[in-house]
């Protein structure tokens, strides 16, 4: 194949060395996630496809058992999922505006809600294995269990990331304008989000 | 889309109010769905209506906190195929398991 | 051929910096596609064994050489998870295309340098995972049906764990190439001047970034059946073993187009070298492998035609089965056209990638036996599958990844092999895999079932033929192998680019410099520009 | 030619052999000229010289519609008629003789309309369509049949079904053709296709596995039950050379001390031997999984003194 050496321009000042340039990283990082997203739609997917499939064998089953979970706890954890989701889009936004303190802010109070909503899932779990509620009672708990418990990973795993951005973000990183970072891992939060938004009625409230 | 080495990124002005217009659209959407699954009794068609508020507000979420508005065709096409490949698991499945023919005995 | 890359002063290979360390982390795309390329050989080589221990085995009906059947029955289990997710799945596509993707279209290295290390690292850990299940290992099979892989009691879940554990980094590789096809093609470099194997690479990554989180999700959930003793599969408590088979072969249907794909590019790029002939229907190649990427997540259920599912589920999973062949005859026929009228060299790459074309073409028209129903209705789970699968797999597969070993090794190492010797272990690889696996053929038609630690006499003599082929291989692939270690250490330095390639790749100095290119080149012309006046 | 293809012995056997030969020359048609261009151009085009004129031809589109339009078709007629024979085998004649089929790790159980049972051995008549009905009591295994060209899965979920006339008498091969576990290559039987006359004796005789026709009443007690040994799947998980099986070998067994799971040992003598037969899982032996299938109402009383006799001989 015909090639021949670039210029040195001035943008291939950047190719030069290590670096590419800022916004092909920025982009190649929000696509990169976005593929990501596509597989972990596709991991819970097969939880989804179990999930269609025996609610449409079982109906009864699952119309029976879901009355025992706890409505309240999961419609304040959906309120709670949401709300967090939104503090996350905030923190984005300001830390493209490079307003650190309310990056800080938003970022902070995401994670929160983010413990607030692992801690009353504890509770629901506990509650459950009092009542000797376990997996194996039947396909209605499986499900439930693997399905939360599976969304549960993820709500920790978006946690830890909200943890590094918070530190990336008090050691000025964003205002820098290299934000890919936060706006990466807010889309990785926001998918943990959007499973919710379809796990909450499935489980919740069906009958 | 070959290598750019532009060093602006493109930024998306949203405001703030609009995210907390679509906030309190979330809040009125799982209100609204929470309260149809207790009163309204629609049958086998209350998990369509349940599905259909989750997949309004799914879309919320994409397309504004996510940003799936501004995003382009390829980053679309990533965000669709999946879908698509989690309809044909879900159907074929559904399908193989529901059209077997029970033996008589 | 303009180039401006040729080597300045201040050049140092990729290979030049030694020490542990210096691999271990290093984030250099070209050294991790080493690290993959010897971790998969030692599995291929790991699980060749095994397959020959099997085959002597089958030497006589009776059970002589192992002393229980389930010892068998782990071996051919090993064989093929070995096989299948720890060489071939990630074989191709993460070894020669990390290597090889950021070469071909003029990048410094993948989108994401550390994620990469951490998929071979992901990769390791998995590994490592079911080396400590080869103490017991399971006996399952590589499908890992159930209800029969809940209710053994040999270690199942930590075969599956590692397993599970690689497809995150199959995801993470896949998601790494796509973004570096997108983003970081060199500036000219536009979609119709890639080079086949680039289109052949997203294609596949495409397959292993959707597919294994199925697979993934699927093996979690045997593994909680056997350790919480939940009931998806288990009919007793209300599941559907038929469930786990659905889930299951959503993923390795696409699986085997992950195997087989990456071959394709391979072939697409010797030929057309060889044969000095600009490659025939570029496009049709480059799509038809998207066709097949799209099309194969559609016809899983036609491994299942005799599990007891209904007419109609056979019937349009049979019909999608033929669809997926089309764009596969569609390539045979366009590497055959390339050779038209060409200036055909017969280097040792080029011969196993003719041989290719021969044993692929009949790997895949025996598929076609099996897609048909009630032909598969008599063949299922019979040698002729195993034939078929072998056909494909290693007569496909494993010929192009020879091929390609022959091929780019000059690139890799900036050393040669002994050709002759090489021309040789093709020969004994090539006569060999056919005693071995044709007779499976027939044996398969009257009737041989597969997974059958002993057998009926009057399937003798056909198995005799096929572990006899065996040992040839096996010889074949020894010197083979022996003979690529060799050239390592040999002091034969080829010229830069011996084939006269107009890839990419071959413009730069062998080995690569650390850093790929000291300044990106602009491209001007497709890589199949040959003989162009 | 025909010597690969099995002797096609039921209704079904013809039309799967016709599709595979239509593929089978469809197939080598294709590998013939495929070879043969691969064959010609290598030496027609060989590199005779460095600097070889190559022609610059990158397509043409005629040759590339043509080439995927026939495979097309083709390809299509083969789905057709694979389609069409497949319907065939999913629909059984609403006057099939049915019998149940219970597959269990490592046997086949078979029970007939008229009460009577068969372990591994199928009797059927010539020209008398058969359905079967069938079932797993445990993993998934498969039944085959090639020289019917049938195979259907046996699923412990729900009932599945196959059916075939056959249309010569003799005996077949029955394989297990699903991986089911240790005695998986072991888990063999046999399809006895009988005239109608040997037929309507077999369904006359009143013992319990059909020895009419094998012949096995009129013989010694230990061969008897040395015939039992393999016709009942015995020879699936014991061994008679020591072998360690998926149960203890049978070599040398009667009168052996044998150390049971709960600690205590008992003595292998008649008593011990016809109650781990009829009732398996009453004493288990250490060190063994409890997979014995119950041979209660299987086997009588009289085949299990002969089974007892050919167990004495082994020694
Ligand atoms: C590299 C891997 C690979 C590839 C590429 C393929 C390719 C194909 N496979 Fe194969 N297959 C396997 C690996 C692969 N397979 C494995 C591992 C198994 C067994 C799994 C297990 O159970 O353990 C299996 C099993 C398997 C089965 C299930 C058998 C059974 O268990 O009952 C079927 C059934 O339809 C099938 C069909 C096909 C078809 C139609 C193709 C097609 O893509 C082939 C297309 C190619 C051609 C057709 C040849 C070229 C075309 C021409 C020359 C044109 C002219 C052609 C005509 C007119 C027909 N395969
Ligand atoms: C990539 C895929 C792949 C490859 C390459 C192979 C390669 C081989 N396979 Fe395998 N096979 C499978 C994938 C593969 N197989 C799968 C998926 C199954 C199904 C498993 C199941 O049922 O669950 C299977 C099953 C299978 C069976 C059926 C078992 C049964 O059903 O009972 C048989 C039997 O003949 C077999 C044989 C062989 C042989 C002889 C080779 C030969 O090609 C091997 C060649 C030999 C070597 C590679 C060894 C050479 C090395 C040396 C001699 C040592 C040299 C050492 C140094 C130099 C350090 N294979
Ligand atoms: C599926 C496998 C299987 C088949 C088929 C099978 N057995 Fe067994 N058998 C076992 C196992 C496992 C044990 C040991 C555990 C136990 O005591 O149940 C056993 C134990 C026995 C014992 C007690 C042996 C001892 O060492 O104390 C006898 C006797 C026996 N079987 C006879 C038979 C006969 C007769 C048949 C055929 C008609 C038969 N078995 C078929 C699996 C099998
Ligand atoms: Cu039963 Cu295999
Ligand atoms: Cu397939």
């Amino acid at each position: 194949m015909s090639t021949t050496t670039a210029d040195h321009t001035e943008d291939h000042a950047h190719a030069h060395g290590h670096g590419l340039g800022e916004a092909v990283t920025h982009d190649a990082a929000k696509f990169g996630m976005w593929l990501f997203l596509g597989t972990e739609i596709l991991l819970f997917g097969g939880l989804f496809a179990a999930y269609a499939l025996f609610r449409a064998k079982y109906p009864d089953l699952f119309v029976e058992y879901h009355k025992n979970l706890d409505l309240e706890k999961g419609v304040f954890n959906t309120f709670v999922l949401l709300f967090s989701s939104f503090t996350m889009a905030l923190a984005v936004l300001f830390a493209q505006r490079k307003k650190q303190l309310y990056t800080t802010i938003f970022l902070a109070i995401t994670f929160v809600c983010g413990a607030i909503f692992a801690i009353v899932k504890y509770f629901e779990y506990a509650h459950k294995f009092e009542d000797h509620i376990y997996p194996s009672k039947n396909i209605f708990y499986a499900l439930y269990y693997m399905t939360t418990g599976l969304h549960m990973i993820h709500v920790f795993i978006g946690m830890i990331i909200i943890l590094a951005l918070l530190g990336m973000n008090m050691k000025g990183k964003f205002v820098k304008g290299r934000y890919t970072p936060v706006e990466v891992g807010g889309l990785y939060w926001h998918l943990v989000d959007l499973i919710w938004i379809y796990l909450f009625p499935l489980m919740y409230l069906i009958g | 889309m070959s290598i750019e080495n532009r060093d602006h990124i493109e930024e998306h002005h949203t405001n703030i109010w609009s995210y907390v217009f679509v906030l309190l659209a979330l809040f009125t959407l799982t209100a609204f769905t929470v309260l149809t699954a207790i009163k309204v009794d629609i049958g086998s068609l209350n998990i369509v209506l349940a599905m259909i508020i989750a997949s309004v507000k799914a879309s919320i979420v994409a397309l504004f906190f996510m940003h799936l508005k501004f995003e382009d065709k390829l980053t679309w096409l990533y965000a669709l195929y999946p879908l698509f490949l989690l309809f044909l698991l879900i159907f074929f499945t559904l399908m193989e398991t529901f059209t077997r023919v029970p033996v008589l005995k | 051929m303009a180039n401006g890359i040729a080597a300045d002063s201040t050049y140092e290979s990729y290979l030049a910096k030694k020490g542990f360390t210096a691999w271990a982390l290093t984030t250099d795309h070209k050294r991790i596609g080493i690290m993959y390329l010897i971790t998969i050989s030692f599995f291929f080589l790991l699980a060749g064994v095994t397959a020959l221990l099997m085959r002597y085995e089958l030497l006589t009906p009776e059970l002589d050489f192992f002393s229980t059947t389930t010892q068998y029955n782990v071996a051919f289990t090993l064989h093929g998870s070995l096989m299948v997710f720890f060489f071939i799945v990630p074989g191709i596509a993460a070894s020669l295309g990390n290597f090889l993707i950021p070469l071909m279209i003029g990048a410094r290295d993948v989108a994401f340098p550390r994620l990469n290390l951490l998929s071979y690292w992901v990769y390791l850990v998995g590994t490592v995972i079911l080396m400590t299940a080869l103490a017991q290992p399971a006996d399952t099979g590589w499908t890992f049906y159930t209800p029969y892989s809940v209710e053994t009691g040999t270690n199942v879940i930590l075969i599956t764990l590692g397993v599970f554990v690689l497809g995150f980094s199959s995801i993470l590789t896949g998601m790494n190439f796509i973004v570096t096809v997108h983003k970081l093609r060199a500036p000219g470099m536009t979609w119709n001047r890639l080079p086949l194997f680039i289109w052949a690479s997203y294609a596949t990554a495409i397959l292993q970034l959707l597919a294994t989180p199925v697979v993934g999700i699927t093996l979690l959930l045997l593994i909680m059946e056997k350790s919480l003793d939940i009931g998806f599969f288990d009919p007793a408590k209300g599941g559907d073993p038929i469930l786990f088979q659905n889930f299951f072969w959503f993923y390795s249907h696409p699986a085997v187009y992950i195997m087989v794909i990456p071959a394709f590019g391979i072939i697409s790029e010797i030929i057309p070298v060889f044969a000095r002939k600009p490659i025939f229907g570029y496009r049709a190649i480059a799509y038809s492998s998207f066709a097949i990427a799209i099309i194969s997540f559609f016809v899983w259920l036609h491994h299942m035609f005799v599990s007891g599912i209904s007419e109609t589920a056979a019937a349009i999973f049979s019909f999608l089965t033929m669809l997926v062949a089309i764009p596969t005859a569609i390539k045979v026929f366009n590497w055959l056209a390339t050779l038209y009228k060409g200036s055909i060299e017969f280097h040792s790459s080029m011969l196993y990638a003719l041989s290719f074309i021969f044993l692929f073409t009949i790997g895949g028209l025996t598929g076609v036996f099996l897609g048909a129903l009630a032909v598969d209705v008599h063949l299922h789970d019979t040698y002729f599958v195993v034939a078929h699968m072998h056909y494909v797999m290693i007569g496909g597969t494993v010929m192009g990844f020879f091929g390609a070993l022959h091929f780019w090794y000059p690139k890799w190492f900036g050393k040669t092999f002994n050709e002759l010797t090489a021309k040789a272990s093709w020969f004994l690889v090539f006569v060999g895999f056919n005693v071995t696996f044709f007779p499976q053929f027939f044996m398969g038609y009257q009737g041989m079932p597969r997974r059958y630690a002993t057998y009926p006499e009057q399937f003798q003599s056909a198995h005799v033929l096929s572990t006899y082929g065996s040992w040839i291989l096996g010889l074949g692939i020894f010197i083979m192998t022996v003979n690529l270690i060799a050239g390592i250490f040999s002091r034969k330095v080829p010229e830069g680019n011996p084939y006269k390639s107009l890839s990419l790749e071959w413009q730069m100095p062998s080995p690569p410099p650390h850093n790929n290119f000291e300044d990106i080149p602009i491209v001007t012309d497709w890589t199949y520009a040959y003989g162009k006046k | 030619m025909t010597s690969w293809i099995p002797e096609s012995a039921s209704n079904l056997a013809s039309n799967v052999d016709n599709i595979t030969l239509f593929v089978t020359v469809l197939s080598v048609f294709f590998c013939v000229l495929i070879s043969f261009f691969l064959i010609y151009y290598s030496i027609k085009y060989r590199r005779k010289s460095e600097n070889q004129e190559t022609a610059y031809i990158t397509g043409n589109e005629l040759i590339e519609i043509i080439w995927t339009v026939i495979p097309s078709i083709l390809l299509m007629v083969i789905f057709a008629w694979g389609y069409i024979a497949f319907r065939e085998l999913k629909h059984p004649p609403a006057d099939a003789l049915e019998i149940n089929v219970i597959a269990k790790q490592w046997l086949w159980q078979f029970e007939y309309f008229n009460g009577k049972k068969s372990i591994n051995e199928m009797y059927v008549q010539k020209g008398r369509p058969v359905r079967l009905i069938m079932r797993s009591d445990d993993v998934i295994h498969s039944f085959f049949v090639p020289q019917f060209r049938v195979k259907q899965d046996v699923l412990p979920v729900n009932y599945s079904q196959l059916w075939f006339t056959p249309t010569k008498t003799g005996t077949y091969d029955i394989y297990c053709t699903e991986y089911c576990g240790a005695g998986h290559s072991k888990m063999l039987g046999k399809v006895n296709v009988l005239s109608p006359e040997a037929y309507a004796r077999w369904e006359r005789a009143d013992e319990f596995g059909g020895d009419a026709v094998a012949g096995g009443s009129d013989l010694p007690p230990a061969e008897r039950g040395e015939n039992l040994y393999s016709q009942r799947g015995c020879n699936a998980c014991h061994s008679l050379d020591g072998a360690d099986g998926v149960g203890p070998t049978f070599k040398g067994l009667f009168g052996r001390e044998e150390k049971l799971v709960d600690g205590s040992v008992v003595i292998a003598d008649e008593n011990y031997i016809k109650e781990s037969i009829y009732v398996p899982q009453a004493k288990m032996v250490a060190g063994y999984a409890p997979v014995m299938p119950a041979f209660k109402g299987i086997l009588s009383d009289d085949e299990v003194t002969a089974i007892i006799e050919f167990l004495k001989t082994q020694k």
